[in-house]
């Protein structure tokens, strides 16, 4: 370890560690826990302690390394984990600005989503378990942040990964559950394998894992145009996997199948923000390859725009906040193929916070109304449920971008970001998702919380405070977060120069006044449809039918998906399993040696068993072999 | 102590064959004492043999624990002069991490036959004499008695599948133990008979009238020679390392072997295919090794893809484990062709990791099979419910496979893939999307056996009455799997220790190719 | 000269008495052919200075060896021999009898020239290199008598019908 | 005058005699008798040679020495081949070599 190591970079290191260990406490003690005492309930309680002290631990950990970073500007320490030969494998920590909010924000969700959880999770089967999953994966997501080389980082990405198929795959014995977690393990595994190649194509290029020395391998311009381009490309596919990027995002719809608080997580904080936390951080040389920030950005653009449409349709709430994820995601990763690091990364915080407050919203929801997911099946609930309704509002119009809430400034920052690169067409269409994302917010937002209470609904009422306290939190936050983006003070320069110094502080009134009427457009819309019923949102579904219905089945790609994996990869590998067994086994091994068994058949005839034949061939080879002999000799 | 590590290997090799022969002499009905016996004396090799791989020194490198002993004087000739076949043993940084490998499944192997029903005795006077001759390979010195050894440990795996294996009805074909014993009994023959060919043929080619694999090694033979004679002496161990397309005899045998068999064969007999193309193949004919490099290569990647795939179409778990190894062992052979450093360390690592992964799969497996009697994935459903230990310990397994990292396949996998790179990009890529494949093979398996919702009534068909009490895994089960799963933890956390061994052998090697090209 | 006539009339005996073997369907005639046959061999072998070996010859051969087999033949059943034909296949027995003579007759052409005049060897001698070089043989050969006197005894002995199988 | 070329020829026919009948003859016994004709073949040979032969008298004989061993094997054969067939006779009724192929295929 390098010894000019500021306080705040050695309470980096601890952050994730924390949460190891509370992993390991919590997966130890659970067999403890249960061989010593007959009675298990009594000590529950202990995994939630256990693992919301370590997350709180570094969440205050977080603020000492904030104020280093603000100061000193962060650093690196590593450790050797592997040497062989010429290759040396280090395990290591890097903190700078990007990984820092990373931090803050990783583990601020996690420590609300887990004090949330006690009570949304109580009295399950497996509820030490439960928080053994978050402690885990709140390791693997805070080491994710917080490695300083690919190696190591993808060493975290996969324990993410792992995190995810665990807790997606939570209620495992639901047959849907079981799939949801295979899928999005396979899913982002598919990204994993193209990351991994990329890594390792950069390692033969550059001879380290090292992410700041392949930056300046890199623009040295030593490293071969194509494979730069390739491994760039690569490694925005392991992105596009885990963040659920148009062709991956089939999985993170599905991963509604894990418990409401375990997709706040997802969504909010860890798995989905892997992908576009690695792309800003390799920006580096995703700027040394234009084509590929091109392909990041149009990509960006068709997930934004395609979710989104799917978002205004569906009618589960937790698909509808899913699909908006995806959307928003696409968002990012359009802002980033423009250059825009730290708009991207606002985003992430802003719609991090907002996101985990409308999934832990829609969870209380769900809670008090029986799992209800339908929106359709809900309405009226704002006066049965005021805190939950009120800070679902404040998420969604956040998202939806209302100003003065926190996703505006976002969304002007990451506006600015795409107009900046010139790309007009992309501008507008950009518009067009902005103003889809408020429409579908509204919808989502209004439909269950006004118009008649269903009779079935009628019990339903506010859930435990344990619940609503982190709702406040967040939608407090969602609400103040978003002056961040200005500049306070001396040491605070506003958020974009504090990531990156070159960049300015600006601010374009024309464009926030197009936003502004963009949102207000749609949350009229919205609420003429949902609520005024003035044009009835079945009539417009009517219009064109067949896009209506292509949207409701996601535009068949599931489908598509499913067909590959069961039709062609299956049948393959069955194809290829029945060829082991005919053609190898059967015809070549077993024929080998029927083929024996068969002649055998035929030459065995010569084995008469008469003492004449076995007389007569000796007398006669003893002659000829005689014979030979003398004419061998001569 | 110094007289002690001298006679460690040799102890190491000899308390199986006094565990065979003193159980000879336990009456048969005594099963509790042959059980505790077997277990003791695994134990204390176990122990030894951790114990020769901790106790070996990186820094000082080369073949340690060395001792000879004389065997066979040959007849003093014109052409050798005076020469005697020896007992040659010693470890390098290769079979240090080969021998503890052994002697953890071993152990774990013995602990999963507590349920043998039937005839406990010669169950394990056969295994012991196995585990002995597996021992006897990795730690010879000596071309004459590594293949003693081999066919030492070739041989009572026919009786031990052909008596205490299990046969299988597949609706489509039928596999009975006797065909699986057979087949790979004359699959290692034919293997053997390369190997020995190629044997006496360095042997006859040397001059030296010596069989030792330190002497032969300096001797550098024509290259013509070692053209011929590495094709023969990787396709003979190649056999055993389930090299594609001789790889049938592998799934087979899993299919029809008992749990600990299955677990010594795929986990320990496996990787002798594997060193000895190492040891033999790379160490004694280094030119053969550079030409032919690139077929191995071939064969290794059609190993990983094609084992992945076939994977994917099976039924039956034990099917599916015993193709995953084709697939793993493909890496294995990908990291030797690499002929470098990183490839190499990592072949090695691999052939110790995928070891202990697939006797962890074994073991698991086995219990399934033992409480449900069946192992068929269409019909098993959300066992987690009622197997908890099993269901973990194998998504354990499964994640190594799939070279989760913190786990150890990862690692492995990780160096054969860097080194890969750095000869093979084509290759590499294959490789890696053959860890893909081995994804969805695995994640499938475990969503569809392991969870979804659990059909008590079939359950209930299903489950042998004599464990209705506790379906899940017994206490020396979940002892055995335990031990090999944090196995796999500590190298896949902390493999730094064993890359300094393995990485003093593979240097070595790797030298001693240098020196003589 | 008279040797030469001794040792035709001796083969004409020996000859004949195998071909009385071969040939005739009855079987006991033919077990008096081999006894001339072999009391034919005697004679040649006092032919070759070897009074010992034609009186062991007369003794086991002429003796014992032939009684046994007529014993055995008593102890079958002699109608079964009259009726029992030739193999249907002898003409290629005939043919592998003829290429062997051949064979046979040509070696005797192709032997080394390198020879002496008829002697016979001392009696004395064949005592002293039995008793001393071969005195290990010999022994042996006492053990496989022995050997094959109770195996013979063990396969006609009367059995029980367990190992009758 | 006798010369080794007589005793080779006498010693090839008596040996193509009893080779004609070991395979052309089916009854056992007469294969037997025919066994012994061709033993007898060989001895006629082996005299031959002790007596014609250009070497040592120690050396020659061992030829006679060979007789003797052949004539104790064929004693020892015969009481055992006469067993067998005896054996045969009791459990099959019958002496003919074309009833006894248990050893086919």
């Amino acid at each position: 370890m390098d010894s000019n190591n500021t306080i705040g970079l050695h309470a980096a290191w601890v952050i994730p560690l924390l949460s190891a260990a509370a992993f390991l406490i919590i997966v130890f003690s659970m067999r403890l826990v249960g061989f010593f005492f007959s009675d298990r309930n009594k000590l529950a309680m202990l995994a939630p302690i256990v693992s919301i002290t370590a997350i709180l631990a570094g969440f205050i950990l977080f603020w000492l390394v904030l104020l280093d970073v603000l100061n000193f500007d962060g650093g690196s320490i590593s450790m050797a984990w592997l040497i062989v030969g010429p290759a040396e494998i280090r395990w290591g920590i890097f903190v700078d600005k990007i990984s820092v909010a990373m931090i803050g924000l990783v583990t601020f969700i996690s420590l609300l989503v887990q004090v949330y959880s006690i009570g949304y999770m109580k009295g399950d089967r497996h509820f030490e378990w439960y928080f053994a999953i978050h402690a885990l994966f709140a390791t693997a997501m805070l080491t994710l942040v917080l490695a300083d080389n690919l190696l190591f980082l993808y060493f975290a990405w996969e324990l993410v990964g792992l995190g995810s198929y665990l807790l997606i795959g939570f209620w495992w014995e639901k047959r849907s559950a079981a799939e949801a977690a295979k899928k999005a393990f396979i899913t982002t595994r598919i990204g994993d394998v193209c990351l991994l190649i990329g890594i390792i194509l950069l390692f033969r290029e550059t001879g380290t894992f090292n992410i700041s020395e392949i930056f300046h391998i890199a623009e040295s311009g030593e490293i071969n145009n194509a494979i730069l381009n390739s491994s760039v490309l690569l490694i925005f596919i392991g992105a596009m996997g885990k963040s659920a990027q148009f062709p991956f995002h089939v999985w993170l719809p599905d991963a509604m199948e894990g418990p409401t608080p375990v997709s706040a997580l997802i969504h909010a904080a860890t798995m989905v923000a892997a992908g576009v936390y690695l792309v800003a951080r390799m920006m580096p040389i995703f700027e040394l390859a234009p084509e590929i920030m091109l392909i990041v950005m149009i990509i960006g653009l068709i997930t934004f725009i395609f979710a989104g449409s799917m978002a205004l349709v569906m009618n589960d709430i937790k698909k509808i906040l899913a699909y908006s994820t995806i959307s928003h995601l696409g968002l990012m990763m359009l802002c980033l193929g423009t250059g825009g690091v730290a708009a991207a990364i606002f985003h992430l915080i802003v719609h991090g916070i907002a996101k985990a407050l409308l999934f832990l919203g829609a969870g209380s929801l769900m809670h008090s109304i029986s799992n209800e997911t339908n929106i359709w099946k809900m309405g009226g609930l704002r006066h049965r449920m005021p805190i939950t309704a009120v800070t679902f509002f404040i998420g969604a119009a956040s998202l939806a971008g209302l100003p003065p809430l926190a996703g505006f400034f976002s969304k002007d920052e990451l506006l600015l970001s795409v107009l900046h690169d010139g790309q007009y067409v992309v501008f507008a269409i950009t518009l067009l998702g902005v103003f889809l994302s408020a429409l579908y917010m509204a919808r989502v937002a209004i439909v269950p919380f006004f118009g008649s209470v269903p009779k079935n609904l009628a019990q339903s009422h506010e859930s435990g405070s344990i619940i609503w306290v982190p709702l406040v939190i967040l939608a407090t936050l969602s609400a103040g977060v978003g002056f961040l983006i200005l500049p306070l003070g001396s040491t605070y320069p506003g958020w974009a120069e504090f990531i990156n110094p070159k960049h300015h502080f600006e601010i374009k009134p024309w464009l926030m006044i197009l936003s502004i009427i963009l949102t207000l457009i749609a949350l009229i819309l919205g609420w003429s449809i949902y609520v005024k019923k003035l044009v009835s949102a079945k009539q417009i579904s009517q219009f064109i039918p067949y896009l209506h219905k292509t949207i409701l089945n996601k535009y068949y790609i599931d489908d598509f998906y499913q067909w590959v994996i069961d039709k062609c990869i299956l049948t393959f590998g069955r194809l290829v399993a029945l060829f082991d067994r005919v053609v190898i086994n059967d015809t070549v091994v077993d024929g080998s040696a029927i083929s024996i068994y068969l002649s055998a058949l035929k030459t065995r005839v010569f084995q008469t068993g008469y003492l004449f034949t076995y007389g007569a061939a000796m007398a006669i080879g003893a002659s000829g072999l005689t014979i030979l002999w003398w004419v061998l000799l001569d | 102590m110094n007289t002690f590590n001298s006679w460690l290997l040799f102890i190491i090799i000899l308390i199986p064959l006094i565990g065979a022969a003193s159980l000879i002499f336990i009456p048969k009905e005594q099963k509790n004492w042959i059980q505790w016996i077997a277990t003791t004396l695994g134990f204390i090799t176990m122990v030894l043999s951790i114990y020769a791989f901790a106790a070996y020194s990186h820094d000082a490198g080369g073949f340690q624990f060395a001792n000879s002993w004389v065997w066979l004087e040959l007849p003093s000739n014109p052409l050798f002069g005076q020469q005697a076949i020896e007992l040659n043993l010693g470890i390098d940084g290769i079979s240090a991490p080969m021998i503890m490998l052994t002697g953890i499944v071993m152990f774990t192997g013995i602990l999963a036959s507590r349920s043998i029903q039937e005839s406990h005795k010669e169950f394990f006077v056969l295994y012991f004499l196995l585990i002995s001759g597996v021992f006897g390979v990795f730690a010879s010195l000596d071309l004459f008695f590594l293949f003693f050894f081999y066919e030492l440990s070739v041989l009572p795996m026919y009786l031990l599948i052909g008596i205490w294996g299990s046969s299988t009805d597949f609706k489509t074909f039928i596999r009975t133990k006797e065909y699986g014993a057979m087949k790979l009994m004359l699959y290692l023959v034919a293997g053997s008979v390369l190997i020995w060919i190629s044997i006496l043929a360095i042997f006859t080619e040397s001059g030296l009238g010596t069989f030792s694999i330190p002497a032969l090694a300096k001797v550098g033979f024509d290259t013509t020679f070692q053209l011929i004679v590495f094709p023969l002496v990787t396709l003979g161990f190649g056999i055993l390392a389930g090299l594609w397309p001789f790889h049938t005899w592998s799934p087979d045998g899993h299919v029809a072997a008992p749990t600990a068999v299955s677990m010594v064969h795929a986990g320990v007999l496996m990787k002798l295919g594997a060193y000895g193309i190492i040891r033999v193949g790379l160490f004694l004919l280094p030119e053969g090794a550079e030409q032919w490099a690139p077929v191995l290569l071939g064969l290794g990647t059609v190993n990983v893809i094609y084992g992945a795939l076939s994977a994917l179409g099976q039924r039956d778990l034990k099917y599916v484990i015993g193709y995953s190894s084709v697939s793993h062992m493909g890496y294995v052979l990908m990291g030797i062709a690499t002929l470098n450093v990183i490839g190499l360390s990592g072949a090695v690592l691999q052939m110790f990791s995928h070891g202990i992964m697939t006797a962890l799969f074994f073991v698991v497996v086995g219990v399934i099979y033992e409480r449900t009697h069946t192992r068929d994935i269409e019909v098993l459903e959300g066992i987690a419910k009622h197997m908890g230990w099993v269901a973990v310990l194998f998504l354990i397994a499964g994640l190594t496979s799939l070279g989760l990292p913190g786990l150890s396949g990862f690692v492995a996998e990780l160096l054969v893939f860097i080194g890969l790179f750095q000869t093979y990009p084509i290759a590499g890529i294959l490789g890696i999307i053959g860890a893909g494949i081995t994804a969805i093979y695995i994640l499938r398996l475990v969503a569809k056996v392991f969870f979804g919702k659990l059909n008590e009534k079939v359950w209930n068909s299903l489950l042998d009455n004599k464990f209705s009490k506790q379906p899940d895994s017994n206490y020396w089960e979940r002892a055995s799997s335990v031990v090999l799963a944090i196995t796999i933890l500590i190298v896949g956390l902390f493999p730094f220790p064993f890359m300094e061994v393995i990485n003093t052998g593979v240097n070595e090697i790797l030298a001693s190719m240098a020196g003589s090209l | 000269m008279t040797s030469l006539v001794f040792f035709y009339l001796a083969s004409v005996i020996i000859l004949g008495g195998g071909l009385t073997v071969i040939l005739s369907s009855n079987i006991i005639y033919a077990a008096l052919g081999l006894m001339a046959s072999l009391i034919g061999v005697a004679g040649i072998f006092i032919l070759s200075f070897a009074p010992f070996l034609a009186l062991v010859q007369i003794l086991i051969y002429g003796g014992a060896i032939v009684i046994v087999i007529i014993f055995a033949l008593m102890l079958t059943k002699l109608e079964d021999f009259r009726t029992l034909s030739d193999h249907k296949h002898w003409p290629i027995a005939l043919i592998a009898s003829l290429v062997t003579l051949g064979t046979i007759i040509a070696a005797a052409f192709y032997t080394p020239t390198n020879l002496v005049s008829r002697r016979g060897v001392d009696f004395d001698k064949i005592a002293h290199e039995l008793f001393s070089q071969w005195a290990i043989p010999f022994e042996v050969a006492s053990l496989v008598l022995l050997i094959a006197l109770m195996g013979g005894v063990i396969m006609v002995r009367k059995t029980n019908s367990r190992d009758d199988k | 005058m006798i010369e080794l070329t007589h005793f080779q020829i006498l010693s090839g026919f008596l040996f193509a005699i009893g080779l004609y009948g070991v395979l052309a003859r089916r009854n056992a016994i007469l294969v037997l008798m025919s066994i012994e004709l061709m033993l007898n073949a060989v001895n006629i040979n082996l005299i031959g040679y002790s007596i014609f032969m250009n070497a040592s008298e120690s050396h020659r004989a061992l030829g006679h020495v060979i007789i003797i061993f052949v004539i104790t094997v064929a004693a020892a054969e015969l009481a055992l081949a006469i067993a067998i067939i005896l054996r045969l006779y009791r459990n099959k009724s019958s002496i003919n070599t074309d009833d006894i192929n248990i050893m086919k295929w």
